[in-house]
């Protein structure tokens, strides 16, 4: 185990992998000199070479569907997007051409691609750069989604998705690159997608979550602590295949749910996620699951509309307490 | 220079891809097919001439209008018509129809629905040629109306900055469904677009098999010595309607006469090799009755192949290792 | 009253706001002397001249971008997408830009922008043409979303979003356009954004349902009726602002719901439906709502493969069933 | 030619945008200021000779780096620091920050914090005023790297087809972000770019007030008789970081010095002024003086402007009639 921050843990998978197959290369904005503007490339143009490390010009679209191409012809292509919001400047080459080439071609496509890169609040990003995009690429079949919430996620679910030969959507969050945790230093330390992480276990109400709300929601179950509601915490890691079953367990159990997302609430993933528990624990329900997402408007600049904006703690935990009766 | 050999296989492949069409345009016209088809006749030297002089190995991309590409790449008829059914013995097993047809084995990167679509993706499977370094190229088909999409100038710059071994081929067949050129499109020739990305813009005559071939040819030569991408325009002319069932009240009928009689580019083709005493008449009728009895024997195996199982149809979205 | 097909009632409604206001325009693909590959510009370049139904360059990030420049500076422009799968190109311009930029301006910004075409299944378009696409628009605010199931409809919700201040999606399906239905003639008939219909009363079970599954679950309901369940089938017209309470009064009374959408089901706007009714009317519920849609795979070409990827009324029908343990 | 009154204009607003930057970068220094925020200093003759021929009725859009625009389009330094410090006093009401700002009420359509995003919206506001057949034109600037993208592609073709009245601005300031020009780009001036779209494309010294006001007049009587787009490409240099807080690994001190020390666009511009006896120097230090005045009084007025109210925030996503 390694003590390293989530843009470490990312960089060194990111060079392990290149060591360790030669079909991984990265490309995308100031990613060679500038390390890219998170760091998650850092200096790594200086052993793979500007070949390999590769900057792009700022052209979203021909950079993914070249990343489509490049896997289509036996690469393995991760592509940084800056902001994950400019996967709307793309949008038809990711859910159009990446998503779909394998299944229209009757299953004879490989499109081993990552896309990566951060997404969310924190930075005073403003309206078009602090979005949560995760839903949209969950709503379109045929490409996977991983959202890591540290830095031992981050670096098992992205080994794993270099791995894949399918097409992957990584969604790093910018509020948590600074943060560090203990990362497996076995070098094909794998988390397999479609499996939840239970962050807490308790009894009397499950909290979904994930990226920065995975801490959230481990804060807003201490506050509840207090109170005496024993909060189960699960981070479902990743969105594509998603691990309903891990949830719906655990509100077998707590007969209480809460999901909370940066994403917008309406029409987010986590009303998908109430509605397939409603559907598939509807009995041991007590009480209606609540849905907590970032308001119907715009991310705002000024911080304290951003954070009006978005789900809080308190939030949580009064959601908690209302599917609690208490 | 055109090897005979190659001649001859320019000159079937034109009449593949011909009888393919018409066979198609009836099968449809006989509600026996559907969909959105759009189909390629009186455009068959620029895939014929550009596929001539590429291997297996070598990438295209295509278009909506992707049959000819197709066949000119390699695809048998059987299994292409069977696409176009819908059917189970189709190259994608009735997934894809006309619109997005492939033949993956043969370096065919996908017949792409959305104009614009496939450039990018050829251009990534350039960028994958250079890394590899091997000696492949890929070429990248789109229409006249493509060249004004935002994926044509992204490609064009990114493979020129990268010197890529890709051939951008713009068959202008002067319209974008009932839009003329003129109306949507900025400039006298696309090629002269390449100036923008500081790489060679070639204007040819797309219904010339020589002039395609050989301006195809000297971008091959380019490409694989490292030098970048080139641009290549074929202005050519679609004899038929934009899709099946297109009223064509955009055009004047005269003008499709004209192209269709005087312009037809098997035909002219066809007149050079006779001319130049490559090929008897004879030799060539009977190359162009073997291309319509391969059609027609295509849509008899199509319309003998099966449906695809709805069972099947969660299948293939994911790769499972 | 009159007669007419959905495809003419849109192009009447076009016809007749172009006369009421000389800043309404028209631009898109063909939309000259093709009258939009669905007529529904048909012949009006006669009337109002290529300056006003104008013909675009295939470039749909540029003509929707043009569209909320034309309407900051004053016009009131109609962009019609052939296929609204095209929005993917687009996105950026309709996501980050269409709808947020009065928001992010403070306000000061009016956008009377309307974005219309058609989705959806039923002419073998295969994967990129045949896509329902309305529910990222509502995940993301600031755009309001109609989609009108009927030639009435149709008028009635155009009307209101070309007289709209704001940016609207109007989603047309291809399935309607040649059906027909009695269209009110007043030439002020606006539909407002927000009230869902009724379709049909019944008191056993709630079905929701939009575009060409307003039709479908009617047909559900006559089987149902034949079983003795009798449904009530509402469907929303607008997805922004979406009318729940009309939904929730509706399970108020039968204590039981499905919701059926063409688009996919995963993370499809019927989970936002389900999730909100069961927060809404828990305690009236009988079972656990159901919630069907497009199965997790790209549209496929073959009409079998296609029609086994969307909902079925046979799929409906045994829904309802389910809901009312029957 | 340049009027008096408008060489003061033009030096007026050089200074105030030079000294409102150099303002917000203390501040952000200061940790009073946050977010991404990109300064202008060092480009500021474009801004300034562009706008001193534009009226409020005219349009433009700007990047996200867009203070520079915004002030020379008429905004006030107090209303747009207050924006920068997303108070309710800034003129979106600390809904946009540096990123997004604009004064709405003077024709400016809005910074873009997407990359060629307000490309496509200028070209619809030169669509308006062509519709509407008044006397406005529309400027749409953006950066060098812009110009890769897809939407500067679209939006020149279809300016350049309709003939529509705007002037393209491309701030070529030799990066985007750490990446050289050439690096990204395929061509050796930007302004090559417009053989593509059968439109005039100029380069200029971007540093020299002159050269671009005269390529911008020009342009403005092209657009306004109805002949449509012209691109022009304005070389400059931005002697600031990318954003506030680059570590500018990626280039020379040098450069950067001799760009500041020697091809200042405001020393460059006042010499010449000077020089020509049109001022005295004593008369434009007192310009400069009142430039800083402003800058550090508009900073106090947002320091000390209140912060919106969060039960507002879901004000303005959508208008009521
Ligand atoms: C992004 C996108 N926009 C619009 C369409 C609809 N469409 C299909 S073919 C076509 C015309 C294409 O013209 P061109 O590129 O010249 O090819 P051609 O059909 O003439 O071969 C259009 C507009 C589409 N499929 N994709
Ligand atoms: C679509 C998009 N891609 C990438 C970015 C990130 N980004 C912000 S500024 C910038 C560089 C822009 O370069 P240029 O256009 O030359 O403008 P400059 O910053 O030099 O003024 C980049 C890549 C973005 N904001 N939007
Ligand atoms: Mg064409
Ligand atoms: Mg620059």
């Amino acid at each position: 185990m390694s003590k390293k921050t989530y843009a470490t843990a990312i960089r060194d998978v990111i060079a392990e992998e290149m060591r360790r197959d030669e079909n991984v290369f990265v490309m995308g904005e100031d990613i060679e000199l500038l390390g890219g503007i998170f760091g998650c490339t850092r200096d790594l143009y200086k052993e793979f070479g500007t070949d390999r490390i590769r900057n792009t010009p700022i052209s979203e679209a021909a950079m993914i569907g070249a990343g489509v191409g490049a896997a289509c012809a036996g690469m393995r292509p991760i592509v940084e997007l800056m902001y994950m919001d400019f996967t709307l400047v793309a949008a038809d080459q990711i859910i159009n051409q990446a998503a779909k080439t394998r299944y229209i071609f009757g299953g004879k496509a490989k499109i081993p691609l990552v896309i990566r890169g951060q997404q969310g609040i924190g930075r005073g990003n403003a309206a078009t750069h602090s979005q949560s995009l995760e839903t949209i690429f969950m709503h379109f079949p045929g490409i996977k989604v991983a959202c890591p919430s540290n830095a031992a996620d981050a670096a098992g679910l992205l080994r794993t998705a270099i791995r894949d030969d399918n097409p992957v959507m990584f969604f790093e969050h910018k509020a948590l690159y600074a943060s560090k945790f203990e990362v497996p230093d076995d070098p094909d330390f794998c988390i397999p997608f479609g499996q939840a992480e239970i962050k807490r276990t308790g009894k009397d109400v499950t909290i979904v979550g994930s990226l920065l709300y995975v801490s959230r929601a481990l804060e807003a179950a201490a506050e509840l602590e207090k109170m005496g509601i024993d909060a189960e915490v699960i981070d479902p890691r990743t969105m594509v295949p998603f691990d309903m079953d891990t949830i719906i367990e655990s509100v077998k159990k707590t007969g209480k749910l809460v999901v909370v997302h940066e994403a917008h609430k309406v029409a987010g993933w986590g009303a998908e996620v109430a509605s397939q528990v409603v559907d598939g624990a509807f009995k041991y329900l007590d009480a209606a699951p609540i849905h907590l997402g970032a308001k119907a408007c715009p991310l705002p600049f000024n911080i304290e509309l951003e954070n009006a904006v978005v789900p809080s703690v308190q939030q949580i935990v009064e959601a908690a307490k209302k599917v609690c009766y208490r | 220079m055109i090897s005979k050999e190659q001649k001859l296989w320019i000159y079937e492949i034109m009449n593949k891809i011909r009888y393919f069409e018409l066979k198609a345009l009836r099968l449809f016209e006989e509600n026996k097919l559907r969909g959105s088809v759009h189909l390629y006749a009186g455009e068959e030297a620029v895939a014929a001439a550009v596929c001539a002089q590429l291997t297996d190995d070598d990438y295209i991309t295509s278009t909506h209008r992707g049959h000819g590409h197709c066949i000119a790449k390699g695809a048998q008829l059987d299994k292409a018509m069977a696409e176009l059914m819908g059917k189970e013995t189709g190259y994608c097993k009735g997934r894809s129809g006309s619109m997005h047809i492939a033949d993956f084995t043969k370096g065919n990167l996908g017949a792409n629905a959305i104009v614009g679509g496939g450039i990018p993706i050829a251009t990534g499977a350039a960028l994958a040629a250079k890394l590899q370094k091997n000696d492949k190229v890929a070429v990248s088909f789109f229409g006249d109306g493509a060249s004004n999409e935002g994926t044509f100038h992204e490609s064009l710059n990114l493979a020129a900055v990268w010197k890529l071994p890709i051939i951008f081929i713009c068959e202008n067949n002067g319209f974008g469904i009932s839009v003329p050129v003129a109306q949507s499109t900025s400039v006298e020739n696309i090629s002269d677009r390449a100036v923008g990305y500081g790489i060679p813009g070639v204007t040819v005559d797309g219904n010339d098999v020589f002039a395609v071939y050989e301006a195809f040819e000297t971008a091959v030569k380019r490409a694989k010595a490292g030098d970048g991408p080139t641009l290549i325009e074929c202005k050519t002319y679609r004899t038929l309607g934009h899709w099946t069932g297109d009223p064509q009240t955009y055009r004047d009928k005269k003008d499709v006469e004209m192209w269709r009689d005087t312009k037809d580019p098997i035909q002219l083709f066809k007149k050079v090799l006779v001319d130049a005493g490559d090929f008897t008449a004879a030799e060539l009728d009977a190359i162009e009755e073997a291309a319509k009895v391969e059609a027609d024997a295509a849509a008899e195996f199509a319309i003998n192949s099966p449906n695809p199982d709805p069972a099947d149809v969660m299948d293939d979205v994911f790769y499972d290792a």
